[in-house]
């Protein structure tokens, strides 16, 4: 299935935000998922399931404020 | 003397809180930040990078046991952006805390004050523990206060541009007007000016590019720790008067 | 980092110095200079109360082996006043150490630089370590340098004023100017004239009244510890340029 | 040299304008006025005392022939106040300018910046000539120029404080930020401060209460009138760098 | 009003005294003059060239009927010096008037004050009306005073630093301690500077390289005519006094 | 007929605005007036008729700024 | 024998500045002594003789700096 | 007779500071003389007779101050 994560086209075989970040092997306590502009509480992510073509950001904390 | 900054039932050791944006490696922000005594670190939030996952991560250097992440929404110009910003901050942290940035202009990094007000009242109500960075207009603060802003951040000068509190009056001015905390945030460019800052009594002052960008960010952060602390306890000890000489009868105004 | 102040091959421990005058009593004196963190103490030279023995004395407070014990020539108006009492303060002391001072008016206090030099003269010729308090004219200090001060200590502002550091240029061209140690005396009236005081590149600030008349002295004088201290720190970490804008292309001159 | 100031189209003689409030009776009002040199003179719209039909009127004493009289919403603390005013303004005078203004709180008479954005859109609409009294905030300058204000009328200081220009460097980003004309209006206390604010470049300054409020005002109005003249000129002639000391190398930064 | 400016008897119709070094050539002198309006230049002392007797000479273009011609001991580094130059200017002019010059430092061009009252004493003697270029220091002031000096003319900042008046609380104490007129030498930069300066109570101020050193002096003269009539005025006026806003009660100390 | 005039309630024979100034010694030229919350246009003067209870306010200049 | 000491005439039967500082009950180590405007040295104190109407300083360090 | 004049070795005819001036084509009303560092009077200009090996300065007012 074909999926943008973060702007890039993936091909992946997860059928779930877990798998999907399993697979990306990012632990999911430090990331924040969207799926489709729809924010994911932690405790979606097992259940989530994802769809052919779904638009996906993953983020974390980095170092930075304002505009760098 | 107990003098602890309480917010929004958050007890916060330090006055000082920085940011860790601009240093050259992720082991020199550790030691500014240690250096720094705080307890209070700013972080942004990014894609991860889901090509390269060798790359370490900033909270591999600093442990949120040991500090209190407070994420912001840099380089957020408009109010959904800032909005959508802090909902995946959240579920990235442990916490509702949002330093709230909608900026308004790229080349100055001022704020947006009317977007500031309307994300500040969203976020509020969806039960967020909102830090909004703003200008330094005793108005849009009191509206802040009003929109349920844990505390207000005014700027003391452009961000990044090291020029301290530049109209040290209205800052005074908005600590007359309202009742939550003044936190100063952006224009702090060496110690004196942390604890010019502190001498008008705000209750904290926030560093990035006075620390990071300083020719030895670690020493910097050291000095900015005891800057903060001088300025608090000159407030609460209460200076002698400005006087033209000692034996002048009475103060004397600003002058100049 | 070992940042050692050294001066005739005396060691400080701090760059904090204080004065005696204006506390309340011997008790609040002793817990302000405690709460400085200094090792440096002015006094003056007065005749002992023969009448009335019972009177405590200052020095059944401060403890000279733990404190540098610097005298001064306060009070005096002529070059004769000022030598007389410098002779005096070795005798009851323990030091060739004299903080001089030849003032030239009781209303503001200002020294007259031209018996300044001269008592300098006559004294480092007589084996003084000389302190002299002068203005903030690099002339006069260069004159007290060749004179074979030890140091300068040029006033900030008028004594008691609070001013601060009036005019920071003159500082400036007096540290491009001289090779011996500069300490700021006299002006200092909260923690952020200190700091600032430092950030200037001197090497120590000398403080009185800015601590024993605050509404709290012993907060005051842990303030300035903490000022002095911040103030080094800044002036060796290497401070950020100032820019209108952090994206500003350069460095702006002094606006206003 | 042709200087003239032309704003939407309308050319003004001076760039001191000046308000009538505050003055002991009329007659001080016209001598100050005509002592300022001035063209342009604000006024307040209020209700005619209909039970007292006796009392003169301020046109009486300024010939609107003479002057450009320029009404403005003063009072008004709600965009619909504001609308209010301005429609009757326009009604009771011969032009289409409005001195805007929508106050925020009485205490300080700074204004609502957001209330000032929205009433200058409608009015704008309406055809008038919109001059709005506002923050020294950029951002809020940029808004005010795209909802087509002939001129933004930045606040020096508080109304009535004397406190000159707090925030030079902001004035100096606003001038980078808007091609409409820039009017410092309020805050100026004494002729240094309405001179700098034209050396900032800005095109005029509004001065009420640094002249009304006097102890000669007469006499004010014309220290006023030369300092606005002195600072156009020097803006124009390009001052000399500022230096440490005439042979130093390079301009200093401002270093304090 | 009457507000003529008498010093020893001889009545000056400007308080702006202009200096004539530093302009492109004698034209430029000349007009920059005439913009300012004043009746008091200042020249040096200097061999005639013998070998080329071509050369045009400064009173081609400076009538001394029309102006006032106050020689300097100008690059004069000893008393010996400066009291030689003084006695050839007298030869050379028609009048008693000097201005007094013993320069310490050919890098800041800072007088020696000792040198400076030494000087003054035998001038006064040989029947000069000494003008002395002093520092802001108002015991030097006094002495120069007691020395029979006619006026003493501190500096506001270095010689061609543009600086302005960088401390004006010692020329506050200069202007309380004298009763000879005080007029302000070097520093004055640009308009706004020399307002000040007549603000703050000084009777007059001379200006050399802020003029000449101008993009356009010419303007800038015609600016400087005006920055000090307009300080002059406002000095007598009786400013606002400064408020942290018009509705506090007290006015304010010199906050920042 | 009762108006409302800034504020005060007077009786008055007059049926328009103009005729109303005329009573009131107000000269025309240098006031506007709004009727029930509208502002009327000088040329309005003339032919608009006032009604019972109209409430009626005359401004006119004065000196002053900001709010005094 | 009559001295003057710090300006009081005081009757004393010390013969030498040590003795004098005896009687009076002053720790000599804390104190600077000066007899007829000449400073003395600590070691003197012992065989410096006192003569009738000597005037004679005792001083000693005070808190103060300046003029207070 | 030779002269120094203002730093210069001069071969001159002239007898009096007056007649030197009147050689160098110098207006006497504008400049000061100093011969062997005294400072003449304009009004001795006539009479000061000059000796071999004088030396002489002669001034007049420049533009300039301070050091330029």
């Amino acid at each position: 299935m074909k999926l943008r994560v973060n702007g890039n086209i993936i091909e992946t075989g997860a059928n779930t935000v877990l798998e999907l970040l399993e697979e990306l092997n990012i632990k999911p306590e430090r990331v924040a998922v969207e799926v489709n502009m729809k924010v994911l509480k932690k405790t979606e992510y097992r259940d989530f399931t994802l769809s052919e073509g779904d638009s996906i950001e993953i983020v974390n904390f980095v170092g930075g404020g304002y505009n760098e | 003397m107990n003098d602890r900054l309480i917010i929004s039932g958050i007890e916060f050791n330090s006055r000082l809180w920085v940011g860790t944006g601009k240093y050259r490696d992720f082991e020199e922000t550790r030691k500014a930040i240690e250096a720094s005594g705080t307890d209070v670190v700013t972080v942004a939030v990014r894609r991860v990078n889901i090509l390269n996952r060798e790359s370490e991560n900033l909270l591999d250097y600093i442990n949120p046991k040991k500090y209190k992440i407070l994420p912001n929404t840099a380089g957020c110009y408009t109010v959904d952006d800032a909005l959508r910003y802090a909902r995946l901050a959240r579920e990235a942290g442990i916490s509702d805390m949002i330093k709230l940035e909608v900026i308004a202009d790229e080349k100055t990094l001022f704020p947006d004050t009317e977007g500031l007000v309307k994300a500040t009242k969203i976020l509020v109500k969806e039960g967020f523990i909102v830090f909004p960075y703003t200008n330094d207009d005793p108005i849009v603060a009191k509206k802040l206060e009003d929109a349920g802003a844990a505390a207000v951040m005014p700027l003391g000068a452009p961000i990044g541009s090291g020029l301290g509190i530049r109209n040290p009056y209205n800052i005074k001015i908005i600590l007359e007007t309202v009742k939550i905390p003044v936190i100063v945030d952006a224009g702090v460019g060496t110690a004196s000016d942390a604890t010019i800052a502190m001498e008008l009594g705000c209750d904290a002052v926030l560093i990035n590019t006075g620390i990071a960008g300083a020719r030895d960010p670690v020493a910097m952060a050291e000095a900015m720790k005891h800057a903060v602390i001088a300025g608090r306890l000159a407030f609460k000890a209460g200076r002698i008067p400005k006087k033209l000489y000692a034996t002048a009868s009475s103060p004397i105004e600003g002058m100049i």
